[in-house]
């Protein structure tokens, strides 16, 4: 007797899985069809594996290392302007990323202030492997701080006030008490901006069209050579992405 | 003084969580901070701990002023209601943590820790996970944790409140026991009358962020200064009494007439009854007897009565007038058997109701009763208006 | 004396904070020396903005309906295969757009059955607004459904067996109780599904890059115009969102 | 029977909730369901309400088998230990919630929320919203919305646990009143011995998802059947006594010897001691008097004592043997001063521990004592192994 509701339910829910597996499924299944090692092996797609692998990391350190202690003040302080810095986290996740590209290029693009500033010391912020970081950084940094910052909440403040209370201070705390009690959720804020991060391909195109990364060169084959000729790097990018998330789950 | 809290404010926002409270613990000495949920214990915790900066006053401990210091610097130990058991780290682990903070060598330290789990008996579980801990044996964990850094001030913050009634008596006595072996100054906060009374030196009572008394817990509970601390120390019946007359100074109390003369206006010498116009009256539960009222065609069923509660007499302070009491006439509206004691809830004839507390059976619902009180048991609140 | 932990990491987080406030201070500070009006007047700008007003609140309005019951069933009900479910959900969360996009193709691109099934019955499902609303969905909907689940997990499930047995049935307990108690986290997940459907821009980029959307568009212009072309565009996708955002906030 | 719980068995997983309980409820009978946390009585709610189904067994309502019917169909009232009140509708709807589900007209569902608001006091509150409640009132409108409908069965699950001791003793008061005002059955659970005591007819006492007692509170008070409900239901001392002879059976207990005919064992008729290789004796600290034992240089201190705990005898079943006791001696290891009584905790020389309640102080620490029990207060359990 719960069937039925939950029937309709899940009926409805199930139209919404299947849209997502049914693609996966019959993606999956025309690997046989190409020839995927050759492809991977060509200059082209092991540079764009190459800048895929260097960038996305460092972009995913950047965003913990900054984001995982803005995570903390904001689930432990109350301030001023607090509201104004959670609506600023979640800016970036709504803008959409060719507009946050565009955004970015007003500030570090060629003709600014600061990109030629940049490009004059020899670290052009656009077009360059920098460029790509900033693009996946600004993209992807939010997920780590949202879910971070969840997982802090649900740590007890109280085991942390203990801690003090037993002689160590505010950072000591933190290192050996919020930090491993938060793990789980930090460490699943890192995957989705990783993969965030290395999937970013709109406000890539606008910062950095080259060097190209797998998202661009896909994009880039895609116009040349159609479906058949991405295959091989986009189940390549898939499949990094799943190895990560899986890794860590 | 171990602790000494001085006037210490605290507001959050407009809100005044604190009034104006001034405390001081001796050396070893086990206080209970007792009130209602919200009266500000948990801020005065805080603001001993460190956790809260209060607004105004001082906090000290052995004779300096920590108010400003964090709380790593205080050398206080916590528990709180909930587990804060680390849960990744075992049971040794979690109790070495705040040895580890100091300079101990790992030697002293692993030693100190069996030390203070033997303490709480609980050598065994060294390894355990808390996780693993059953709630009396998590609650033991923490009291070592809390004490193994031989702290000047003991904080409990409702260490029992989460525990049910058997295992919360067992751990009240075990607390005791411990405090008792340590020596350790023991600021005990609860919200249960009966955990205050059996573990304390001294109770100090709060209410809406004030201290409302302060004593030794058998004088608070026989002799309240106030109303709220004689409902909220144990049960109590509240009658108004209306003051007929002011010298010699009589009062009529639950139908009945009452003369009282100085000696039974000692516990409160600076209330006179003159300035007052009317008064409230306080007894316990405990402190009534109940007689039926017998009825023409029934003659055998109160042949034992006298002996029900012999011991009211007792209690009396004044033993030269012990035998002075008041009467009241009333029905029984309900009788409550809650096993080691009958409440039989009488309707009086003044429209008031009272609960007396019976050993045993024997009265039944709408039966016409005699309450009776010693007057030495009665509590006068007189009121001015 | 808690200032200077909390100075160190309110440093590092501001350093993330100014990297997303900068570029859009600095973006909207542009807008003077461009003519917006005049540009988002051009047809090629009002096709891109009604077929972005068209396809974004459709494919909302579908992963909302579609999501809010499979979010109910996975916050209230344990079945077997549960986990893969999940992992389902958050499949197109963590896939690269460009991936996603080559994966709907392979099921409902022009040469797939679907695909040649549906075009020769009037209704191709690659580059037309239908493409469009295919890639937004597959790409926003588990916004929705995660947001909404924690939503229906934070309600207490006794509210609704007191329901029951105050003599509603599932479906009406459902509709009284769950759904109003959820009501603000379900209207935080479709502002959130609203706002990365209408930015869409990779797997659009895939299935229908024709007929342009706003993101696209912006691309397109952008390729021949350079930043300052696309600033108008830009501004008035942000300002879509933001003011979305903020209606419901 | 209005409810019926047959052969009720519930296992989640590999786990038994339940095992096998049968259990009826008279109509307008008040009835206890009285275990500790985890012993399966949720389970129990649960299946009766619909929210469960058992693995197996049947539930019955009023004469039909529910035991596959949904929640909606069954006519059942449920209370929660927290608040299941609904934030989104003010307190009138949510007592009308449960009307409009069926077919009562507008009118008839406004005058029914008004009756019942009335029935708990809280007429006034109509229109505001259940944040603005106190935990009482809620307490109330959740009992309301509960009755609206006129349901065969009340299910109130722990409805006191979540409150203050004085707040709850009112509102079991309060309970008991509207419930004998309306007449509903009524299946009252709770872990709290005094709640079940207090409010209940008839006591089913569960432990690990089985029935091990069911009777009239005072009489299982009295006359546990099994050392789990004489622990369980009121405080008690449990000591083991070693049989020395059986014909006449004849027991150590705290190092004192003790005959006992045929009649002490009157309670236990099933359970000779003729099969014990040992036997428990259980027997309550109200029921055990202390006497300090008179030291030759020491006479004036104990004058009084005899009539410290004149009301033991009263409490002798078997009232023609009231002056057979059982001494035994001991050192007084702590007194805890708990307001309405003294708990005195004496070490037995026989090794063990009991406990004793006074209701005034006299006794010390390390006081040597001489601890008496009627024997027709002791509860003897035969272990056979």
């Amino acid at each position: 007797r719960r069937l039925p509701p939950l029937l309709v339910f899940g009926a409805l829910g199930g139209i919404l899985l299947v849209y997502f597996a049914l693609p996966f499924a019959v993606f999956l299944g025309r690997t046989g069809s190409v020839p995927i090692a050759e492809t991977l092996s060509e200059t082209a797609s092991r540079t764009a594996i190459r800048n895929s692998l260097l960038t996305a990391p460092v972009a995913t350190a950047i965003a913990t290392i900054l984001g995982v202690p803005l995570a903390y003040v904001l689930a432990r302080e109350t301030f001023p302007g607090k509201r104004l810095v959670e609506a600023l986290i979640v800016l970036p996740l709504v803008v959409p990323p060719v507009v946050g590209g565009a955004m970015l290029l007003s500030v570090v693009g060629r003709f600014t202030p600061i990109g030629a500033a940049a490009a004059s010391a020899g670290v052009p912020l656009t077009d360059s492997l920098v460029g790509v970081i900033l693009a996946q950084t600004f993209v992807a940094a939010p997920f780590v701080v949202i879910t971070a910052r969840a997982g802090f909440g649900a740590v007890d403040e109280r085991l942390e006030q203990a801690s003090r209370s037993l002689g160590y201070g505010p950072i000591a705390t933190f290192r050996r008490v919020s930090l491993p009690l938060a793990s789980r959720a930090i460490v699943a804020g890192v995957v989705l901006t990783f993969a965030r991060a290395i999937g970013e391909f709109g406000a890539t195109m606008m910062i950095a069209y080259n060097p190209r990364t797998m998202p661009t060169r896909i994009w880039v084959d895609f116009i040349a050579g159609g479906i058949d000729a991405i295959v091989p790097l986009a189940l390549a990018l898939l499949a990094i992405t799943l190895v990560v998330v899986a890794a860590v789950q | 003084m171990t602790l000494e809290l001085d006037e210490l404010t605290h507001r959050y926002g407009s809100e005044r969580a604190l009034d104006d409270v001034t405390l001081a613990l001796d050396d070893g000495e086990l206080v209970a901070l007792l009130g209602p949920s919200g009266c500000g214990k948990t801020t005065i915790v805080q603001a001993i701990a460190g956790h809260v900066e209060p607004t105004a006053g001082r906090v000290s401990l052995r004779g300096t002023d920590v108010t400003g210091a964090p709380p790593e610097d205080r050398n206080v130990g916590i528990v709180f209601q909930r587990s804060t058991l680390y849960p990744h780290m075992t049971v040794g682990e979690n109790v070495a943590y705040g040895l580890k903070s100091g300079d101990l060598t790992a030697d002293l330290v692993s030693e100190r820790v069996d030390r203070y789990l033997e303490l709480v008996e609980l050598a065994d579980r060294r390894d355990a996970s808390p996780t693993a801990l059953s709630g009396g044996e998590s609650r033991r964990v923490e009291l070592a944790r809390a004490l193994a850094p031989e702290p000047d001030v003991l904080l409990l913050d409702e260490p029992l409140s989460a525990l049910d009634t058997g295992l919360r008596t067992r751990l009240r006595d075990e607390i005791v026991r411990i405090q008792q072996q340590i020596g350790v100054t023991t600021l005990f906060v609860t919200h249960d009358q009966e955990d205050a009374m059996s573990v304390a030196d001294r109770i100090v009572v709060l209410r809406e962020g004030a201290i409302v008394a302060a004593g030794e817990p058998r004088i608070l509970y026989e002799s309240p200064p106030n109303c709220f601390v004689a409902s909220f120390l144990g049960r109590s019946n509240e009658l108004s009494a209306t003051i007929d007359d002011r010298d010699p100074s009589t009062m009529t109390v639950g139908g009945s007439e009452l003369t009282l003369d100085e000696a039974e206006l000692v516990d409160n010498p600076s209330n006179p009854l003159a300035d007052a116009s009317y008064a409230i009256v306080h007894v316990r539960p405990s402190d009534l007897t109940i007689r039926p009222v017998r009825r023409p065609t029934d003659t055998s069923s109160d042949a034992d009565t006298p002996s029900d509660r012999p011991d009211a007499s007792i209690d009396l302070r004044l033993s030269g007038d012990r035998l002075k009491t008041i009467e009241m006439q009333g029905t029984v509206a309900h009788v409550r058997d809650v096993g080691h004691r009958y409440d039989v809830c009488v309707g009086l004839d003044s429209r008031e109701t009272v609960t007396v507390e019976r050993n045993r059976d024997g009265v039944n619902e709408a039966d016409r009763v005699t309450v009776t009180a010693a007057v030495s048991d009665l509590t006068v609140f007189p009121v001015s208006e």
